[in-house]
């Protein structure tokens, strides 16, 4: 099973969470975050205070998945989430080694 | 709203933009020799009237800020906030410097039928504490500029309901200063200034009973919203993306001040703390109950929950209905222009937006234009001699005698007072648009910008931080 | 309060809900013919006290909103502040319609002991210009009836706090809609209507002082939200679940609301603009700053700081104490009452609510019921003749001359009233709760809407959103 | 401000102190039988004057909360808004219970010309509903003091602004109860009180023209602002770490509850309902028009974009600064003297602040210090005898008249009151600062209880919750 | 070592440290996370806007553990959150590779 | 790849980030969550009713590196984010499988 987390731009995940839900893909725990990278940032002046914030809202997806979905996964947010612009976002996924549904104590595959 | 003894003004046609040109010289000569001493006429002033307008004046400051601020702020998503409220605030500044230059002049000097001679209380001359007979006979004429100047504040303020979270800054200055020029000083001129084409009191042409502004603010201000909205487009992502309100509890906030506000709004039009004014806090009340019943009700047969922003909305459309009727009608009577005020405004709102397929973002159209026009329409069936005896019999230009009674004649006087504003309000604003886009490049900000969110791309600030 | 020359009105004992039957034809009969012109008795109006007591109105109607909306909306837990809000707005307009149906009618027409004749006043006719010399001589009477009107809106409201983020809109509509015509109409007959038993300045039998409503207002109301919270029971996980206030900011901006706003409580009681008004501004002030002090202060005694929310709780319980003593008292006096009402409701909020094991969510009773018991009682040894002349020398039913002013015969008469109007309002309101669930299932809404909250489940709305 | 008719009070040198010592005992005697019948002089006051002072005195509070708590605490982050709100708060309490004590005696009493005998008003004896007519002849002396003391409030208020964030509360309380024993109430009575050093209406030496508080209020707190950051050093962290305000809407409702409020502030320093209270409303108002539209000019023009909290801080500039000036000047003057209120006060917020490199953490000094400085010199040259006749012909002790119009004969007698006035603020609340730090061992909050913020560490609280 | 995160429903949060607590496990983090997956969503309406809502607030809670505790803390957490109803939530495991404690700099299973 | 997560106290999240910068490392991702441990929480009390809050507001930083920038990293936030009280965080690794870049489709190293 994997892990999978992506961070997008928040307008866009409306988008990809119909993206998703149309390859049948529904569960998802989303985070609101803020991102620094190579995104420039912008300036706020309050009575004269500059203050230059690095920090973009963001929002992160986290999803499990049984590995033959991943490559599917991962191209559906690639076509959903991309602006082509700075900042689009970036995937991280690694394996884990269990997920249970805590309702009916499901293990692994079945679980998500 | 007027002294009932009339006679039509003289008529000035020099331009009367030429007295905005003449603003600095006025700040050095208008200080202090051309104002008449404010005691001099305390005579004949009431303490009791113009504590009840200054009162009411404060009131109706209020209302915009923080009323509107929190009611339209409430309802745009978080990123707009301080922009949606800077649309209000900032005319408090503006409209002030403009009713000091030319605005009162315009609206109240002595004039033709459409407009007042701006040179005449230039700069606020000759406008200190003797009364003006003419429309206040017991308090300051001071007081009754100040009340008025609180009108010419809001009106445009209610417009930025349909441009918001979109509209760039410097355009949206621009549109509210040649706005009010062109459309609001002159309507209020019409309706309410001696010798006006629409003043039941002073001599009109047509006699259009508006006790206090249903046409010069509300359907004035909801009509140009709906070109606005139409002229600029939709919000990015609307209808499609969710675009909530962010913080309700700030709207139910402003809409308990504005309920409060109003009281000053329509009851300090009748100028004196007597029973007029009683009677105009009475129905102001009474309209604002039953629309918030009617409102909140439609939603509970039609959608099986009454929401909390309806029972609100509909508090609102019944006070921005009974405006104009508010002086004329029994307590009865605006019970139910307040129950039609909510059912109208609820469709128009849910039914008339979409079919139409505008995004004026805070239903200002649907709210505050829809419930004017019933209001003003319904008023004329409904104005009754009995509650504001003036009406039961006023002059013509050719001194005929007339009662502006409830009735099929007077319901035809209102339908062209109210059509005379919708054409006037429509063209002007289509017009000034035009201009606006031609000045400043575009109306709209960028799309980047507009999903930023306007506080910081045209402001350079957040509303909200740790 | 109350004109002093007395007579027992007759009693009328048609059944008078039978006037609710009549609201529709009503409607169409009030309309005009029947009200009489609003400025036939513009001659006895003082200006003066009309603009104090339409202030005063509208100060009251800021009090139930925005004031108690902010109060009490930032108690509760922001997935139920929209509900909890709601519980006032939706009165503003209920009880508006109550009151002009039959309301102001039942309250202040003349009647026996216990209530006034419903058809008196049925649709506000014969209520207009003119003042009614019984209640408010240099008013019109309709100022006089919007004033009382903000009271019988906000007192249902303050009772929503016992049974916050658990009751069913639909109960909670018609319980309020019941308890405002089975208990708050005829208390308020009973002390300040014409006649009424306990009306001191009108031949009533118990010559009770309430000045500003102690027992019409604020004991009616904490007493009914106790047993309020001991039918419905305890909230879903209380005490065990922390459920702290999601927002003491609004709380905040709504106790600077009600004080300010009780201002036109209490001294818009004195229904005239004289030194009395001025008295009870000031006893309402002093009152409030004392029990800040000792509420704040018994927390920084026992629990080593002084809360900000207990501040601002003392404020409101001194307040909610002062009311009925508000026209009788000194300055002194009055901040000693206050000292009292911080002491002793802290005590009630801390120690007898956990010590009786119910939730009253907002602690209704222990500020209002028993912040007002404590006044009304305090009031029968410190009434004072030299700031209230009106009380030196009263009349009773058989002609005698009595005094009213502070001691033991006044403190068993302030007793009496006290213990009527608790026995009153329990009653009623545990029979009327039956009433209630019986006719719509159940009182609660079911747990798993109280675990969603009651904005999404009541009214399909979240207030915060992006 | 003040009765023309001046005689130099005779001066009491019991310490006055000594009658806080009295408290108790005051409470007992002073309960009824020294309080002269409030209708007692009914005769001589006039009920629109009346209704008018006790709006405007409830305006006033309103000013502070819910206006100042909500401008303060939406300007800090949100871990500190409760302890800032409470700063506001307790001076609604605080203050009261000195001015009950001595505080209206010391500012109104007769005296000399530094200080009132504390014991002529001692527990507010003899003051009731007979008028006072050394200061205001046509209300409730009672209606004045409660006016008065809403100053007495708010004053303090202002300066936790600058200690915001970092203050021991404990140390707060004992510092403006002696700040206000020490400053406020003796420069008020120089300034207003009878006999008073700079009261030009009742043969003060210097006759400083301040209509409603540009000395007693703004320039004392702007300057005892200033040693305060100076004294207590900067918030940890400042400047590197970004300390953006938490919640600017919070401050925008508050800006718009403080123009509103300022009515009553200002309008209301005419003491009566007449032809001055609307001059001097109207000043208020352009004034802060103007100011808004210079602060946020300057940010359009210097940064490129105008900011909403700019014009915010604008508007409040332009209150601050007309306030002395209120009742002297003309709508074009108090126009400019608006336009200089948003230049001056933006540049001392940023570059004075940035040169001298001082914490005032909500920039009390830069507006309310040097916005009113300003407004007490530009006064001194358009001062207009056209507005209040009153200055036209005044008296000096030795019965010379002399006219106070505008000119540098005027701005020297103003020069004068304003270094006065910046001596003793800044004096003693250096060596007030001094006491209290030995009374308390610390001015500030421990390092991590800073960090973890004023509301859990000094209250147990925090704002926002679920 | 592994990483545990649990996916819960808000109001359990307390019962679940609790139970927690009781064990000895006494580190975690928690964040305030939104949900989509099974469960239903609801309907909100604005002045006539409808909107479909499919994400629901849950609670995320991480912890770092020692081999040894997972199967416990499952256990635990599975028998303080559930409630039987569909929604419940997930937990998922994965492997780390080092746990540092920042105020003493040891690593590995001292460091949770 | 690895995956670096690392709790912190709240107003430490200016000085990590600079320190990070300084030594090149640009992106990262930054939530706010609440902590549980062995730092004490403290008390509240709202007209009477006392709470104990366990809860403690902390920031979580995640970032995905190339292997041979752990080291650095990890030294470079325990340098800057500690005040050697209690509380003051830990720091989590783990193995990733990938990254992507989305607005470029890179995977990998190149991809952060
Ligand atoms: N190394 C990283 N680890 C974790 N999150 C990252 C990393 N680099 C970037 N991010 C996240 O991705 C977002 C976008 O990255 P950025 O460098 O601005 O643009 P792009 O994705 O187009 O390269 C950042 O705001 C941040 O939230
Ligand atoms: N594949 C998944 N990856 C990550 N989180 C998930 C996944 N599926 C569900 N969740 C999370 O678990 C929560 C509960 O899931 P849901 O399908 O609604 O019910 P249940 O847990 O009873 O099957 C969701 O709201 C979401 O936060
Ligand atoms: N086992 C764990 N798993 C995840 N997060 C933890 C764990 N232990 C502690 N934390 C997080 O680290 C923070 C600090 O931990 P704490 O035990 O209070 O202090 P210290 O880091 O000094 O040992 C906690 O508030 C929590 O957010």
């Amino acid at each position: 099973m994997k892990k999978l987390e992506a961070i997008i731009k928040p307008f866009k995940l409306n988008e990809v969470k119909q993206a998703l839900h149309d390859i049948g893909v529904l569960g998802m725990t989303v985070t609101e975050v803020k991102g620094c990278g190579r995104q420039k940032g912008h300036t706020e002046i309050y009575r004269g205070s500059e203050y230059t914030v690095d920090f973009l809202p963001k929002v992160k997806i986290e999803m499990a998945l049984p590995d033959h979905l991943v490559e599917q996964v991962v191209e559906t947010i690639e076509k959903a989430a991309v602006t082509g612009k700075i900042g689009d976002g970036k995937i991280f996924i690694w394996t884990i080694d269990d997920a249970i549904r805590l309702r009916t104590g499901e293990h692994g595959d079945q679980a998500v | 709203m007027q002294n009932r003894r009339a006679r039509l003004g003289r008529s000035y046609n020099r331009f009367w933009l030429l007295a905005a040109g003449m603003f600095f010289s006025g700040l050095a000569v208008a200080d202090s020799s051309v104002t008449p001493p404010v005691n001099a006429a305390a005579a004949a002033i009431n303490p009791g009237d113009n504590a009840w307008l200054l009162a009411s004046a404060a009131l109706v400051l209020m209302m915009t800020a923080p009323g509107l601020i929190l009611f339209y702020g409430g309802l745009v998503r978080s990123k707009n906030v301080l922009g949606t409220m800077m649309h209000s605030l900032i005319l408090m500044a503006l409209m002030s410097l403009i009713w000091m230059v030319y605005g009162y002049s315009v609206a109240f000097g002595e004039g033709n039928a459409f407009f007042g001679n701006p040179l005449q209380y230039f700069m606020l001359n000759h406008v200190g504490g003797a009364p003006n007979p003419d429309y206040a006979p017991t308090v300051p004429q001071q007081s009754f500029m100040l009340f008025q100047m609180m009108f010419a504040i809001i009106t445009p303020a209610l417009i930025s309901g349909a441009i918001a979270e979109r509209m760039k800054f410097k355009a949206y200055v621009l549109f509210v200063v040649l706005w009010t020029t062109v459309v609001y000083l002159p309507l209020c001129h019409m309706v309410w200034g001696k010798g006006g084409l629409f003043n039941w009191a002073a001599g009109g042409k047509v006699p259009v009973l508006d006790f206090a502004g249903g046409t010069v603010v509300h359907i004035s201000s909801g009509v140009s919203a709906l070109v606005c909205a139409l002229v600029l487009g939709k919000r990015l992502g609307y209808p499609h993306e969710p675009m909530p309100p962010h913080n309700v509890v700030l709207s139910l906030i402003g809409t308990g001040l504005l309920w409060v506000g109003w009281f000053g709004f329509n009851a300090g039009s009748a100028l004196n703390a007597g029973a007029l004014a009683t009677s105009a806090f009475a129905a102001t009340h009474f309209s604002a109950a039953a629309a918030a019943l009617s409102w909140a009700g439609m939603e509970w047969l039609l959608k099986g929950r009454p929401s909390v922003l309806g029972a609100a909305s509909g508090m609102v459309a019944g006070l921005a209905t009974i405006t104009p009727a508010s002086g004329f009608v029994t307590v009865p009577a605006a019970f139910m222009i307040g129950l039609a005020a909510g059912g109208v405004c609820y469709l128009a709102v849910t039914k008339l937006k979409a079919a139409w397929n505008y995004d004026d973002s805070l239903d200002v159209f649907g709210v505050h234009g829809v419930g004017s026009i019933t209001g003003m329409l319904l008023l004329g069936f409904l104005a009754n001699p009995a509650v504001n005896p003036a009406i039961a019999d006023t002059f013509e230009a050719d001194g005929r005698a007339v009662s502006l009674a409830g009735g099929v004649h007077q319901f035809l006087n209102q339908l062209a007072g109210v059509a005379f504003t919708i054409a006037l309000s429509a063209a002007a604003t289509f017009v000034l648009l035009r201009v606006v886009r031609g000045a400043t490049g575009s109306l709209r900000v960028a799309e980047e910008e507009e999903s930023l969110g306007l506080d910081l791309t045209q402001h350079g600030e957040k509303a909200y931080n740790d």
